[in-house]
């Protein structure tokens, strides 16, 4: 079995859920790279779109910004924030990865601020962004983060970015639009899904040398289990090739 | 109308849409220059308690140049969109020009990590916030564009940005569904840095337009800094590639590199270890403190800055990034 | 005195009506001549914008169609349709002309249909197109037409295209833009505007060679006349020079 | 929320973007080639009973050669968007082709005059018609593109125009204002003819873009009708000039002079003779029949149709008059 490290094998997985001919909206880092190693691997019409307006850019390199000369170098179009927004919005958009410095039970998440005043914040985070729009709009969200209790929390600081809001069908009730909402979430540890009625979080999968205690244990809120959970698989020589040679070869995100 | 929900954000603009008009209807349609230079522009245009908004997205398009100008004439208590606000943001912060802020997305530079004097600046308590998102800022320019009080949309619903914000929901008379109205943001002034624009202000923007078409004609003021000034039989070559009219422009500055120390589509790419050092040295009050003189307060103008951090040859080789040359020429070594 | 026709004295009218450096949107025909001569002669800077989106084109004849490529011909911008209404709906736009098949004392015009059925006109015309919009838009709405009793009715059969409504401060009350309405009506006959408080078509200037009862006969309703009531200026020799010469050497308009 | 007024037209499209968010969903995202003839892209997409909306302004980049097969495939009972419709109404209107029809700006060909055809179906009583306008149609279709069931507006306020129409008028929650509210128009097909597109549908427009912006968008299916293939090279050398992306194109169609004998900005004039022909063989039904069937059924495409009318001496000739070569000629030979 190759050797990866945490941001590897988060990478891979996350790439291999993207299939062939679906449209995904991506920031920087991870889930730029999990979408370029899809290109190149099992999915070469992947069509990758960023929120400032650059649409199926050749990507030279990891870019830097969202709005970065990279992310329109060679593209098919090069618009503008509300174009590619209203895209997502219209269902023309599959997929999108966000991140936050809390994630809650339903897949709420926040990069708002942490503290009880908000006028008062302990830390301020930038706030939604995209996020919250990617969120609302596109049909799949999933998640990339390190599996760690302070940042799976039973209840977040501040709802940045809706997941499944209370769970049931209080996402639906909530206006927003009907088939989008939390898809997996994505650590170095397993994936989890939602169940599909109270929409609480669910081990699916477990990485190679971790136990659902482990999971668990760095969760700050009980998680269900899938009735078979599976084990994760490993990154692939190939993957893995691509990933360090093609992807990421200056170890941007693959360093981290 | 009744509102189902409503945010207890404050709005620091008047979304009315017949004031505007009133504005606009003074504003001269005269198509004479507009050229000036950026301290005269800055001086005339950008008063104190205006609310501001630059074009761009962060560190990409953005008229650095004027933010750092801005600074230099010491302006205080506006209001600022934080529309993607990264490098922007964290030198209007550095100089406390702001105390009412619309937020999308502030504190950080993406990629390149969180700014100190960003944060320290919004936990001071110093600063009046509302929140909002990166569409919900881009529709509410385009709810002012179109000379409109608001535009519905489905983002921010059951969720604290909303709460935060200045949005009410409403269902659809139509469909029934509950909407999200984003009230139209028409900015006091606003700055726009393009690649080309003539004497008039009829500019050229190449590449993402991010929010600027809608940003353009929603500011009541507009600013353009320009890498160059071209002709206006350039303009008029052709019409197709014109991104801003001349009638929304105020002032035109040529500004070279007005942009730096972030990207410039196709003319320059950021300055990374630059950015870096900003980041660096926000960390230590004193050193800060110095960095901002030797770098905004000291500097007459815009090309001193770029003569303290490697003049001409620096920029040739930003634009070899920009453009991959680096990369040929690093190949054509081996 | 110099000879001229109804087209062309109509046209001159309009065109001092044009001061310099304000923005118009026309259509094609009698407007665009306007436009066009008041640019040649006393407003250099007047900005001419076309509905479909031409922007302060060098126009090289007169256009067909009001989104025909001559609208665009060495503009400083080619647009759109969107784009123009709403920098109208933003209070960018001073002056339009409008015409239509009737128009009332208010000044409301009719360009939709003849009859009493909608369902089932007697006569079908074109409808709107940009006419309501820039009507409901613009500051100042001017018409060209002919002095007719057909034309000039108590009560149009389809108010396609807002005046002052039913006078007073309806149109105010109706949520159309404070400060937008009829200016002025240029007819072969004469010039109206509106008395400030009824709203109601009032003659101000009387053409050379006609008498207020000439405009009283052929107009259906009772007009209202100004205190003073002056005599046109009739087209000066370099008005019609350049008119016939510059702006309508094929007499597209003039000839009619 | 309370509707203070409405119109008593029938809207012909359902406004409900959850709707049209499912049909996208299941749109095709991949980036291959949809070159295909026109003959088979109208019989594919375009059907008996749909709405139809076609780009360009009257016969200013409208794609003609379309009309054209859509009357030669018989197409029935169809909706249409009467948004500045000249010459392609008056074909649509021979053909009978549609009964429901929203109306900008119809039976007239602008300076041109009036389409006797036009006028005779339109009082016929056989089309049920809802009033709109110019900007109405245009915004409605740019609430479609944004994915909400309607914009707010301050046009058609007070007007016969807004009675019968499909938009209602209530007050803003913001200002009080009132507002009128035009539907979300999402097309079943929409048919595009452009200057430039490579064999996935990106596609360049030059010159003014009318509405089709927001009409490539809001089309449920797109069909685009291009001047000229040009290679995907070609299109990332330069993606600001992208006017529309492929992902929204189901079939792409090379028709030189496709919007014959309308203009075609930068490529050819429109043929003035040709349409006076029209409007003046139409006043005779019998002759007005065996018109059709030379230049439309008994064509087998439309470059047959183009034989018929001068081929391409014809076309260069119109080509010098957009192009105001045909001045030049003549001064030249003075």
């Amino acid at each position: 079995m190759p050797d990866y490290n945490t941001m590897e094998i988060m990478i891979c997985v996350a790439a291999r859920e993207l299939e062939d001919g679906a449209t995904v909206g991506v920031g920087t880092g991870a889930p730029c790279a999990a979408a370029m190693l899809a290109q190149k691997t099992h999915s070469p019409n992947l069509v990758i779109m960023f929120e400032a307006g650059g649409v199926s850019p050749l990507l030279p390199e990891m870019p830097i910004s969202v709005g970065d000369s990279r992310t329109f170098y060679k593209a098919v179009m090069a618009s503008s924030m509300c174009d590619i927004m209203e895209t997502c919005n219209r269902g023309f958009v599959d997929y999108t990865f966000l991140g936050g410095a809390q994630i809650d039970m339903y897949g709420n998440l926040n990069s708002t601020m942490i503290g009880e005043d908000y006028k008062k914040p302990k830390v301020r985070f930038p706030g939604s962004g995209g996020a919250n729009d990617f969120a609302s709009f596109c049909w799949r969200t999933m998640v990339v983060t390190l599996q760690d209790a302070r940042r799976f929390v039973a209840k977040v600081d501040f709802l940045t970015t809706p997941g499944w809001l209370t769970g049931g069908d209080s996402r639906v009730k909530s206006g927003l639009p009907p088939g989008t909402g939390p898809y997996k979430i994505i650590t170095n540890m397993g994936i989890m899904d939602f169940e599909p009625h109270s929409k609480r979080m669910r081990v699916i999968s477990i990485n190679p040398g971790y136990s659902f205690k482990h999971i668990q244990d760095n969760c700050g809120f009980e998680l269900l289990q899938a009735k078979i959970i599976e084990e994760t698989r490993p990154p692939t020589e190939d993957e893995l090739r691509i990933l360090r040679e093609e992807v990421d070869p200056y170890k941007y995100v693959i360093g981290r | 109308m009744i509102v189902l929900e409503e945010g207890k954000g404050r709005l620091f603009t008047d979304p009315d849409p017949d004031r505007a008009r009133e504005f606009f209807k003074k504003k001269s349609r005269k198509m004479q220059s507009k050229v000036m230079n950026l301290k005269e522009a800055i001086a005339k245009f950008v008063h104190d308690g205006d609310y501001l908004a630059v074009g761009g997205f962060g560190a990409n398009r953005t008229p650095i140049a004027a933010c750092q100008e801005i600074l230099r004439q010491g302006r205080k208590n506006m209001a600022f969109a934080g529309k993607t606000a990264t490098h922007d943001f964290q030198i209007l912060a550095a100089g406390e020009v702001f105390n009412r802020l619309d937020v999308a997305y502030i504190v950080g530079l993406e990629a390149r990590g969180l700014s100190p004097c960003s944060r320290k600046y919004m936990e001071s308590g110093k600063v009046e916030v509302c929140e909002w998102t990166n569409y919900g800022l881009a529709a509410r320019f385009k709810a002012a564009a179109m000379g409109v009080p608001y535009v519905p949309a489905r983002n921010m619903l059951g969720t604290d940005t909303l709460r935060y914000s200045g949005a009410k929901v409403v269902e659809c008379p139509f469909t029934g569904k509950r909407l999200t109205l984003l009230p139209a943001l028409y900015p006091d002034v606003g700055v726009i840095h393009v690649h080309e624009a003539d004497v008039y202000g009829n500019a050229r923007i190449r590449g993402i337009l991010i929010m600027d078409g809608d940003l353009s004609k929603a500011a009541k003021r507009l600013i353009i800094t320009t890498e160059r000034l071209i002709s206006n039989d350039e303009i008029r070559r052709d019409p197709t590639s014109t991104s801003i009219p001349f009638y929304l422009v105020d002032a035109v500055c040529e500004v070279r590199y007005g942009a730096y120390p972030g990207t410039m589509p196709y003319e320059y790419f950021s300055d990374e270890e630059h950015l870096q050092q900003w980041l660096e040295v926000q960390k230590n009050t004193e050193e800060f403190r110095k960095f901002l003189n030797y770098n905004i307060y000291d500097c007459p103008d815009h090309y001193e800055y770029i003569r303290r951090n490697g003049g001409i040859e620096k920029m040739n080789e930003l634009r070899h990034k920009e453009l991959l040359l680096h990369k040929e020429i690093t190949d054509a070594r081996l």
